[in-house]
């Protein structure tokens, strides 16, 4: 719980320039920036331009910093508009990130996305395959034109499970359906890591407790300070999402702090 | 809980310990402000409430600047209404744990001061704290009631009418001589003395060219505000009797010690929480009582003022 | 000599650099102020002067303690009279560098500011620089003039009416609202304000169970005082249009620039002496003329005051 | 010029506990308390009795920390009284200390002290014998009853050179007299490293430069602050000693800064 322990002084907002802007799918873009951060996949960063405002990203990439941001509103929209060459200013990485199991003991993975939150799971893949896991990924979205990054994961040699609500891409359901699946078809539970809408978050977990899966959730809420001060990420009975999260290994709304 | 060699008093109470959640921070719900409680906060104030509802500033509203924070919230909160239950499921929550709940207030003139406190009231905290010394909302407001002895009075004046339970006037450290302060708002009532809030500073992105909080001015709260806060709990400890709630910069059981030493009958602690967590407060209290049994204090009560002998 | 793209204005000098050695800190003699001079301060300002010799306070006088300085050194002088020789050879020995001298001035009474003023003009220094700010002799002195508009205005007044060459007021931080006491000095005749002054505060050894300077209540100086002076500036640089000495925190080139971003017209560098030694200003100009490249600020001009914009 | 790289920020005072007190003469005694410091030769600490002072001394030893004290007033006197057990509060490391030269480069070296200047001779003696130079010692006092730390560098394999000026031990007169016939001796001029009253510090430059032999003076001066800003420390025109030095390369009343 002591924060110094897992990302120090959360710092002041430091301007990284734009390299590359890569579009993903038609609301979605990955924008990847000059600079590094030493972070781990899960935690993010508080992305600030001058004048506008200042909202909340999960890395989806360190080195160099990539942030995968979905255009829903005026922020989100400015950096779309963000051209190679421009700043935009991250204070972070904050918050507490995904842990990942002992490295050489080469344990099976499932990642589970939902919308742009398969952004910090690519992230979390590449260190999964480094440190010698194996990995399987399930994506999921409403229709097949808002699917993410399933190249990248083929790139990777890992094939996603696709899933779509509209059935127009993948198989038509939700992701909790195909992970229900993959649990009971292993020896021994794997290792869950999820992203997305807190919806499904809150079922995912279910399905692995079921299971007796390990689940590592990477929640959102709505932020204001981003270091634990104002209390706006409150989920549940008393946990702060930025401070205590973003990932939590229990859903957060369920479980109170001890 | 704390270990028992924290036990104090401060005014009627009897303590847990001497480490209260200062206000504006985590005091915005029930769960957690338990939450700080049952990590070791011996009382916890709750974020300062208005008449009415405010959202508070647009962000950027809260950064680390390297030698402390660096805050414009802007005092979002529920408006007093809405404030009461919020403080009363706090209460409920508190009483297992024996943790007094101090209330805390805030308002644009002396009537709404009074009409605020009338309506915190009906909850019944333990403490009713006033804050006439929020310096980010100073466009909308002007300079606080904390800047001078008569305003300050008045406020104290007014509030202290309206309620029943012991009144603490939160005090700003960016005037020219805060024991006259303190020692006006003890002359007009007041039960005990919080000191100090946030002091107004600036931080600017030369990349930028511009401040970074959107409220451009934010208050520095953290390491860079403890030798101030320090000193002006010196200063008022020298000019009135009444308790302290000694806030600014306590991050360490050290930081703590210090304080006491200064004068403060309890400590407030807040930035520690985005430097340490929740669990600063357990982390605090044991640092304390290790110092305590360094160099032998055989009571919080003991350490108290030593600085003044 | 300083890089050419530091050269600038301020009152009606030319300017090498708009680096200012501030007041206090080793301006006590003709060499060392010659010294700042050569390694690359615009202006110099020697330390402040009364009108009988001070021996200042016992040691502890002075200390780092993390987040910043902390010092009482209670304002050792030789007395208006000796400070004339010294300001005279000082004189001599910056004229041919093109460097200004900024004498600096301070007294108990409006009656000795006078005094002090009229026998210091004899050196004919280039600026006069009041000190109604200095938070280490409060117990000698009591509130220092900078508390209140009225009593700040009444020593410019009597300074302005003593001295013909440009009169700059020094401020102080601890105010409820510095843009008051600044456009109050201005009114009175003020040609310039230097802002700030050093933060009243306090440091306690928990392990002696005392504070640490001799004098208990210290200035705060250095890096925790730069987000209060940019905050200063900022609001004084929005209610007058004099220039401004900005100085507080100031130790690399990247704070000068904040510092002139907050409406600074030059840019004070005190405690830095201490972080980086006398080529702090040398380092400081370079590091400034890195960051105007970087960002395309053509002179120094050019960055003055853009958070205003 | 940078103090940082010379020995970081200087610090709050920190409360050190005396463990062994040894009487080296009738007015000097040397403390050894209970901790180290990562400190040079050369370099003082402001050592702190609350309620009374705060006054300048050198470090005679680093690790543990070791002042060596001359009872000349109330401080020292104070400092003297002090008991095992007890506290003082000491700052530092402060200002530059000497400079040895190059490891492996086996030098010889000749050691001027005066007084208690021979204090951190001693220091800078165990060190230089540590890189693997040769070190020659030339102590001075008033009588034979004020010399210092001879026994202990007899202990350390260096037979020093005593001189007192009433000829009561050593070589009558001063320590100048030994040096010029040490550097008159050697083949090629040795580095000297002097420590003492400023009259002797100012005749050990002037004989070394006539003899071009490279010197490293530890000047005193009246300290207040000990961090370069009060100016009470300036010597010639416009050296800081707690600052600059207090080891300078050349007599620093002479040669002013560049
Ligand atoms: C820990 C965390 C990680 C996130 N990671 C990503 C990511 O990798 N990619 C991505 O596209 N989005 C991410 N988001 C969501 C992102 O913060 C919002 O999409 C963004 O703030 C929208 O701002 P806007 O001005 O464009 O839209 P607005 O019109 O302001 O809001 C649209 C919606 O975005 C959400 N939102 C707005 N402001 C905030 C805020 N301050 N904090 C949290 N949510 C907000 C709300 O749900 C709102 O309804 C993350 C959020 C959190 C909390
Ligand atoms: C860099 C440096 C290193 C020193 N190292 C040693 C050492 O290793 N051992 C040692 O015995 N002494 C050392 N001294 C001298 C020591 O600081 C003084 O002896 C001591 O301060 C005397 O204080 P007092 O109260 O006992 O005597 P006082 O009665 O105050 O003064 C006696 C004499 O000590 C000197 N002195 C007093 N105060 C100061 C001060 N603040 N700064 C400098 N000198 C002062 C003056 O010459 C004075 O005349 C050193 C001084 C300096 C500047
Ligand atoms: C994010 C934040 C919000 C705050 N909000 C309030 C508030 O609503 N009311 C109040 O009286 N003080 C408020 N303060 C001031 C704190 O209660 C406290 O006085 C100050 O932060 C100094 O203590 P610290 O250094 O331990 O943080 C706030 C401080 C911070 C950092
Ligand atoms: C040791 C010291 C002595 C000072 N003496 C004076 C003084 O005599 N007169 C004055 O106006 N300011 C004095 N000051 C204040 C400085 O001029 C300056 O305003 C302050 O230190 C903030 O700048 P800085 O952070 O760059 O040090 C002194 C500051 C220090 C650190
Ligand atoms: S965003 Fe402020 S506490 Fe989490
Ligand atoms: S002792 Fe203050 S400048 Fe050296």
């Amino acid at each position: 719980m002591n924060r110094k322990d897992v990302c120090g002084s959360s710092g002041l907002p430091r301007p990284f320039r734009l390299v590359e802007v890569r579009r993903e799918n038609r609301s979605v873009c990955s924008f990847f920036f000059d600079q590094e951060m030493p972070a781990r996949p899960g935690q993010f960063v508080m992305a600030w331009l001058p004048g506008l405002s200042e909202k909340p990203f999960s890395l989806a990439g360190a080195s160099p910093v990539r942030l995968t941001v979905a255009a829903v509103g005026a922020f989100s929209q400015a950096v779309h508009a963000l051209r190679p060459g421009d700043r935009l200013w991250l204070r972070g990485p904050l918050g507490r990130g995904f842990t990942l199991p002992p490295e050489g003991s080469r344990q099976k993975l499932v990642l589970v996305g939902g919308g742009y939150g398969t952004a910090p799971l690519l992230f979390l893949a590449r260190q999964a395959q480094a440190a010698g896991h194996t990995v399987e990924v399930v994506i999921g979205a409403k229709t097949g034109a808002d699917l993410l990054l399933g190249e990248e994961f083929e790139q990777m040699g890992i094939s996603p499970h696709l899933t779509t609500e509209d059935g127009s891409a993948g198989r038509a359901g939700v992701v909790t359906a195909v992970l229900v699946d993959l649990l009971a078809a292993a020896d021994s539970p794997p290792a869950v890591y999820a992203c997305g809408p807190t919806g499904m978050l809150a079922a995912v977990d279910e399905v692995c407790r079921q299971a007796g899966a390990a689940v590592q959730l990477a929640w959102e809420a709505y932020m204001r300070c981003g270091i634990g001060l104002c209390g706006s990420c409150e989920v549940g009975e008393g946990w702060l999402v930025c401070l205590d999260g973003p990932v939590f290994g229990q859903n957060p709304v369920l479980n109170p702090p001890g | 809980m704390p270990d028992p060699l924290l036990a104090c008093r401060f005014l009627d109470f009897n303590l847990p310990s001497p480490l209260v959640l200062a206000s504006g921070i985590i005091g915005t719900s029930p769960a957690l402000m338990a939450r700080a409680a049952r990590a070791g906060a011996g009382m916890v104030t709750a974020k300062s409430c208005s008449l009415r509802p405010r959202e508070g500033h647009p962000n950027p509203t809260a950064l680390d600047w390297g030698g402390g924070l660096i805050n414009a919230i802007g005092l979002t909160n529920p408006g007093a209404a809405a404030e009461v239950e919020v403080l009363r499921a706090t209460r409920r929550l508190l009483q297992p744990l024996g943790v007094p709940l101090i209330a805390s207030i805030f308002a644009g003139t002396v009537e709404e001061f009074r009409q605020v406190a009338r309506i915190i009231q009906q909850a019944g905290p333990d403490l009713l704290e006033v804050n006439i010394s929020c310096p980010n909302v100073s466009d909308e407001f002007g300079t606080p009631f904390a800047a001078l002895p008569d305003s300050a009075a008045a406020v104290t004046g007014a509030v202290r009418q309206e309620v029943t339970c012991p009144v603490a006037v939160k005090l700003a450290p960016n005037v020219p001589n805060i024991a006259r302060i303190a020692a006006a708002v003890v002359e007009a009532g007041a039960d005990a003395i919080t000191a100090v809030n946030t002091m107004p500073g600036m931080v600017i992105d030369a990349a930028a060219g511009r401040p970074v909080l959107s409220n451009r001015v934010g208050g520095i709260s953290g390491p860079a505000l403890k030798p101030i806060a320090l000193r002006c709990v010196y200063e008022i400890r020298r000019a009135v009797a009444v308790p302290i709630i000694g806030v600014g910069g306590v991050s360490t059981g050290r930081d703590a010690a210090e304080m006491l030493m200064a004068g403060a009958t309890v400590v407030g602690v807040g930035s520690a929480v985005c430097y340490r967590g929740v669990s600063a407060f357990e982390e605090i209290g044991r640092e304390l009582v290790a110092l305590m049994k360094q160099y032998g204090y055989p009571s919080v009560e003991a350490i108290r003022g030593v600085c003044h002998r």
